[in-house]
């Protein structure tokens, strides 16, 4: 597992200048890959041209766009997990269904307003909670490590065998229906004073972008910090990170609930986005994607996963207007030649090259 | 009340050898190559297509379930020489092509074929015992589960090529110094994952209905035996994983109805690798060391 | 009561008896060879230590502390470290990202470290990538990292292993200087010009079991010695 | 409630009778007539409407194209529902685009009843003397929403909000049309839900053109419980349209003179129904009332008739929608009676003419299901609606379809009821033979969506925007 890291520290050197500011902040350092001046430059040159978006774009594609976003979250947890502590999860959406479902329940119940805020807590606590759990089992209990994507995988399918049978009656809490395979309809969307997020109007849009600007730069900050580090250890060599005087469990055990909660993140925001969640959104389909997302966008750079994540999800949509039954065969042939021809990932092939062409190597 | 118990037991049977043959191609694959297989459900259903294909073509079905069987083997070569192989360096990545490989299948079928093919009626009819109808079929198909696993056994432990392959798999350099062209072996052994794929899917042709996602049912069930079962000893593991397996989701599906013995099945799955997390086979393995070593220690 | 004490501690594997009922103390601050010829289970005895395996009976005991059936981290941060025999670094990261790794947030190790550094005349080299660094200096950084917080006892497989006669010199001397800094070792070695170097209380395992102790001038000329080794001093 | 099983009752046994048609020639004046006084009330109706719901950006343009949205699944599990629909709406636009329509008009429920010179169409479709609509031609946008609910709702927004299109039909499962709704409800765009279903959907944006719960249900028991014997097992899919089906037969038992001796829900991933078929044959029913759906459990028939049970079947969705007497070699569906709103092998002239336009333009698919049928319908009823309207803006096309408008489907009369947006069907008893030819064996000319309405939902008074269940209703309480 050497020559992947070997890549990311001279590249992650490559573009930086040692010590720089963005150093001393701690938002770059040897284990981002990408940074210094013209990655922060084009960060803020995106930034500002996602957020100047509805005044140049459609305000539907503003609204698509949100849509797209909202995988973000999920996607960037998992290239922390898997990235960096090298754990592969296919059990994110679980997370994210949980989440989503405990978001719809307690704000039906605790209705609009603040209500929706004290649901999106609620529901982001939870799910945190549910992953700490299930991470303790499969971290303390030392499962190995090539056992643990089908472990997640039978989590997520347990619970979409679950959900779908929830349509009797008897499946109510409080106000609300759980709906089995027609799913939790009339979610209230999530709202703060005046402002309402929901999927047909721009605040939703404006939080999703600086909740992401927000989790990219923080975890930057932690994959660069001493904590970053022994993560990266752990992946690398963990008996002799534990010899080092590391709990490894503890430490994978975090990233996997940080992991968690982003994927609860999504969740919340699919629910406020769509009001609405369902079954297949835990199903082995819903599974497989956030997996391509890191794995096609490269699992080892935060910056790679997301613009990963929003290209695929783009295309996808995409293919189902343009394309119509040619959708899956046209994702399925860039996922297999994709990754024949950019193992790495493909979105951090090309940033690679293009980042030689910036920035000539120090040494 | 003999009744009853024979109905247990051909339900145990049945469950059985289901998990035994969805599972026999991916751990063929997983434990010779390391390489999680995500097309393994399209092998599956290209499996089922070739058999009722030529059954429809007037092939008896007998024939057309060995001749499912080559085809999709020679299919899984190509699929090795063409694409597997080129990711032995980086494992994690197959799972992404091979999850790929299964959409451009699946939906590449719909497009061939349309939206469903004619099925295959079920053959040898039912028998009765005590108040209960049974297919006789399905019995057949678990007498033959169990005749794979010892042919497979038969190949492993007793030709050239099965030392061939155990050598492979538990140290590729080690065997590539001892002159085995361990890269054929590969090829060879990812074509028995497929074609085993493929006989699973002509075996269960008849007793389903045969459209593009015919694999999907097959997956989960599949990966659950397999990690279950292990990688110390793969045909051990399928033995023991889904006999436990079965043990487990039976009773309560006749009792309690089939959610409770889906339920059922999916906790055994994680309470089993929660405690015993290399798998079952590893343990039988060191079980039986044990009991051999066990003379010498005791006579200190 | 000594630092460290291994009593009666017995492991096998299977068939083979590694570890057969070894007993073993150590003092703060003492010095200690462990030499014995292949099989005889010094790295068994290494790796029970340290928690890496646990062993079928027996009993370990650290600094008063009863560790037998503690987690390896947990030795480790009662004081205990090891350096393996082939080495374990981080080789995609550079010799600074090593020590920032080893350097746990437990005690105050820097100086202890720094120290370890320029000792080994490693300060030069802290932004080269570890596998970049020659074999010698690669097993010196690992020392270092051993250093990292600020252990009582250190371990170590083999230091010299590899090395020219000249790193091997001062990687003695540098053990040697350890001692002055209150710091415990157990060291594994085949070198016995090395062992002379280090001119230490040595213990001689066969078999799994504790064959001899004493002084390494007494135990090169002991006859039993000299036939379990079977030639096998090369000096 | 029981009136409806009883009117089914004395309906003539006569196979092939297409009891609803009547003569032509007085119909067609009752069109120009009723299309007068339609348009005498239209204006007044239209300014009340425009009160009754403030529309947004439904801009009604009156040139250029009209746009036809349309979500159906050409991928994933559900594609084998989707296609066929698909290509059913295509048919249908080209004929309205080619200057055909479907006998239609303001003439209630039942058609014009049967006077005494009865006469059988020939086929119901003829020149509408326009083409496409109003002059305008139709467009059909029809993305794959891959039988995802998230795609559904992405979509949704993208024909809504992106295309501006003038209609929006689709989605097979319920679960799909649920994640429809909600968007449909937020942007006030009129929808189409072309699907036989468990019923209870009452949202003014929402037009349901298939059968329901009552209008399968009731007559497949009334037939069964006659013919077979009062013991009905029930085997049930494990999520909505099973349990509420399965609810529904429960409460209509008792009526009918049945008795459910047991049920079992099934989840819809299980494909091995050998505990299943065990159970069943422990509760020694007459018969049984099939509520499994889906490519898994489809299993059951082969898997049931290999091990011999050879138990009469009752349905309110197998052959007709899913088509397994097709897909399966016989004899899996033998003995399978059910309560259909459309098949493609109903033997009028009408249909025969309908089923050759279809083959002629589609000539290998598969079959034509009823939910082929019910989107064909629909599309030409969305057309005549436009005419009365004289216009393709929403708000008056709405008023157009609730202003008690029906149409000469190729199963027969249907009628769109103003009070809960779902049809009157033509119902038929479909019984499968061992070699799986299909015979019908009873038919109800016209069974209204009445249960909504007794909870007091009216669409036109009311808006409303919600589904009902049976929980909903009293009567049902008990039996939950």
């Amino acid at each position: 597992m050497s020559s992947p890291d070997h890549a990311v520290v001279s590249t992650g050197r490559l573009a930086q200048s040692p010590h720089n500011v963005f150093q001393r902040l701690g938002i770059d350092g040897p284990l981002t890959i990408f940074g210094g001046p013209i990655y922060w430059s084009l960060f803020a040159l995106i930034l500002i041209a996602v957020v100047l978006f509805p005044l140049y774009g459609s305000t539907f594609a503003a609204l698509n766009f949100t849509n797209f976003l909202i995988n973000a979250p999920v996607a960037l947890g998992l290239a922390l997990l898997w990235g960096y502590c090298g754990v592969l999860s296919f059990g994110q959406v679980a997370f994210f269904g949980i989440a989503g479902y405990a978001y719809g329940v307690m704000a039906i119940n605790w209705g609009l307003g603040l209500g929706t805020l004290l649901a999106a807590a609620g529901a982001l606590g939870l799910t945190s909670l549910v992953a700490a759990a299930f991470g303790y089992f499969l971290f303390y209990g030392r499962v190995s490590s090539w056992i643990i994507p089908v472990l997640t995988l039978v989590l997520t399918l347990v619970l979409e065998t679950f959900l779908g049978q929830t349509a009797g009656l008897e499946w109510r809490i409080g106000q609300a229906q759980l709906g089995g395979f027609n799913g939790m309809t009339n979610i209230p969307s999530l709202t703060l004073g005046s402002l309402t997020f929901n999927g047909y109007s721009l605040p939703l849009f404006y939080l999703v972008v600086a909740l992401i600007a927000v989790i990219l730069i923080g975890l930057r900050v932690l994959a660069n910090s001493h904590f970053g580090h022994v993560v990266m250890a752990i992946q690398e060599d963990a008996e002799r990170t534990e010899l080092l005087g590391y709990d490894i469990r503890r430490y994978q055990l975090v990233v996997f609930t940080i992991a968690g909660f982003l994927a609860g993140l999504s969740g919340v925001l699919y629910a406020t986005w769509g009001n609405f969640i369902q079954p297949s959104s835990v199903g082995l389909l819903a599974a497989t994607l956030p997996v391509l997302w890191v794995a096609i966008g490269g699992r080892r750079s935060l910056s790679s996963v997301l613009i990963g994540t929003i290209a695929l999800s783009a295309l996808s949509d995409a293919l189902a207007v343009y394309s119509g039954d040619l959708a899956f065969v046209v994702m399925g042939a860039l996922l297999l030649f994709g990754m024949m021809a950019a193992p790495d990932g493909i979105v951090i092939t090309i940033l690679r090259s293009l980042a030689k062409l910036l920035v000539r190597r120090p040494l | 009340m003999a009744g009853d118990l024979f109905n247990l037991a051909y339900q145990f049977l049945v469950n059985v050898s289901f998990l035994m043959l969805a599972a026999m191609g991916l751990i063929i694959v997983l434990g010779m190559l390391n390489i999680i297989n995500l097309a393994h459900g399209e092998f599956i259903m290209m499996g089922a297509y070739t058999a009722t294909l030529s059954v429809h073509a007037g092939v008896p079905f007998v024939v057309a379930v060995v001749l499912a069987t080559i085809v999709v083997g020679m299919i899984g070569a190509i699929v090795e020489l063409l694409i597997v192989r080129r990711f032995y360096a980086n494992k994690l990545n197959a799972l992404v092509a091979t999850f790929g490989l299964s959409l451009i299948l699946s939906q590449g079928t719909l497009l061939l074929f349309g939206p469903y093919l004619r099925g295959v009626s079920m053959p040898l009819g039912g028998f009765r015992v005590g108040q209960f109808s049974y297919a006789t079929y399905l019995l057949v198909v678990a007498g033959l589960a169990f005749v794979l696993i010892f042919a497979l056994w038969l190949l492993f432990y007793r030709t050239r090529l099965g030392v061939d392959m155990r050598a492979t798999m538990q140290n590729p350099d080690m065997a590539r110094a001892l002159g085995v062209n361990t890269s054929r072996i590969y090829t060879f052994s990812f074509a028995l994952g497929a074609a085993l794929a493929g006989l699973t899917g002509a075996l269960y042709a008849p007793t389903t209905t045969i459209v593009p996602l015919f694999g999907t049912a097959f997956i989960a069930p599949a990966f659950i035996t397999v990690v279950i079962g292990g990688g110390a000893n793969p045909l051990i593991g399928a033995l023991a994983s889904s006999s436990l397996l079965s043990v487990v989701s039976t009773p309560l599906s006749s009792q309690y109805g089939t959610f409770a013995g889906r339920i059922g099945l999916m906790l055994a799955a994680l309470v089993i690798m929660r405690f015993l997390p290399d798998g079952l086979s590893y343990y039988l393995q060191a079980a039986l060391l044990r009991r051999r070593k066990a003379r010498p220690e005791s006579s200190r | 009561m000594s630092l460290l004490a291994l009593k009666g501690v017995y492991r096998s594997f299977g068939g083979i008896t590694a570890a057969d009922g070894i007993d073993l103390t150590l003092e703060a601050g003492e010095r200690r060879c462990l030499i014995g010829p292949n099989g005889a289970g010094k790295s068994t005895v290494f790796k029970l230590i340290m928690g890496l395996l646990r062993p079928d009976s027996g009993s370990i005991s650290f600094a008063g502390h009863e560790i037998t059936h503690e987690q390896p981290f947990r030795r480790v941060q009662r004081g205990l470290s090891m350096k393996y025999q082939t080495t374990r670094i981080f080789p995609s990261l550079t010799l600074a990202q090593n020590m920032f790794i080893a350097r746990s947030r437990a005690g105050d190790a820097t100086a202890l470290a720094s120290w370890a550094i320029d000792k080994l005349g490693l300060g030069a080299l802290r932004e080269r990538r570890a596998g970049e660094l020659s074999y010698g200096q690669q097993h010196w950084l690992e020392m270092c990292m051993a250093l990292g917080n600020g252990p009582r006892v250190v371990l170590m497989d083999e230091p010299t292993a590899g090395m020219t006669p000249e790193e091997s010199r001062s990687t003695a001397t540098f053990i040697r200087e350890l001692e002055g800094r209150g710091i415990a070792a157990i060291v594994i070695e085949h070198d016995m010009g090395f062992v002379r170097d280090l001119d230490a209380p040595t213990t001689v395992l066969h078999q799994g079991r504790v064959f001899r102790q004493g002084r390494m001038a007494e135990i090169e000329v002991d006859p039993e010695v000299q036939r379990i080794y079977l030639g096998e001093i090369h000096d | 409630m029981s009136d409806t099983p009883r009117r089914g009752a004395d309906a003539p046994e006569i196979p092939n009778q297409d009891s609803s048609l009547a003569v032509d020639s007085p119909r067609r004046t009752s069109i120009a007539g009723t299309r007068r006084q339609f348009l005498a009330g239209a204006a007044a109706v239209g300014a009340a409407g425009a009160i009754g719901f403030p529309a947004i950006h439904v801009k009604a343009a009156t040139t250029g194209q009209v746009k036809f949205g349309l979500l159906e699944d050409q991928s994933g599990n559900f594609a084998l529902f989707g296609l066929p629909k698909l290509h059913a709406t295509q048919l249908a636009i080209k004929e309205i685009n080619d200057g055909f329509t479907l006998l239609s008009g303001p003439t209630g429920p039942g058609g014009t009843g049967k006077d005494g010179a009865y006469t059988e169409l020939v086929d119901v479709l003829v020149q509408s003397n326009d083409k496409g609509i109003l002059g305008r031609e139709v467009k059909l946008i029809s993305p794959d929403p891959q039988s995802d609910p998230r795609m559904y709702q992405q979509l949704t927004k993208r024909l809504g909000l992106q295309d501006e299109v003038d209609v929006i039909m689709g989605a097979f499962a319920s679960a799909n049309r649920e994640a429809m709704r909600p968007v449909i409800d937020q942007m006030k765009k009129m929808y189409w839900y072309n699907n036989q279903y468990e019923g209870g959907v009452a949202d003014k944006y929402t037009f349901c053109t298939g059968a329901v719960a009552e209008q399968q249900i009731i007559p497949a028991m009334q037939y069964c419980i006659a013919k077979f014997g009062k013991r009905i097992y029930i085997p049930a899919a494990d999520y909505n349209f099973g349990q509420l089906s399965a609810m529904w037969t429960r409460a209509m038992a008792p009526l009918l003179g049945g008795e459910v001796v047991g049920q079992e829900f099934i989840p819809l991933s299980v494909t091995d129904f050998t505990s299943t078929i065990a159970r069943i044959e422990q509760a020694k029913p007459d018969w049984l009332m099939m509520y499994i759906t889906g490519q898994n459990h489809a299993n059951f028939y082969p898997q049931a008739n290999a091990a011999g049970l050879k138990r009469p079947m009752g349905s309110s969705i197998n052959l007709a929608q899913g088509y397994e007497h097709k897909r399966f070699a016989p004899p899996a569906l033998a003995g399978m009676n059910v309560a259909v709103s459309y098949m493609e092998e109903i033997p009028t002239p009408r249909n025969q003419a309908f089923v050759k336009r279809f083959r002629a333009m589609f000539p290998d698919e598969p079959y034509i299901q009823q939910e082929a049928h019910s989107a064909y319908v629909a599309t030409h009823l969305y057309a005549v609606a436009c005419r009365l309207a004289k216009t393709t803006d929403q708000n008056a096309v709405m008023e157009a379809l609730e202003s008690g408008i029906g149409i000469e489907a190729p199963a027969g009369w249907m009628f769109m009821d103003p009070a809960t947006h779902h049809m009157s069907q033509h119902i038929r008893m479909a019984s499968c033979d061992e070699k799986h030819n299909i015979t019908f064996v009873q038919e109800w000319p016209s069974i209204e969506p009445w249960w909504t309405r007794r909870l007091g939902v009216n669409l036109v008074r009311t808006p409303e925007f919600k589904q009902y269940t049976p929980a909903d209703d009293p009567a049902f309480k008990k039996f939950l």
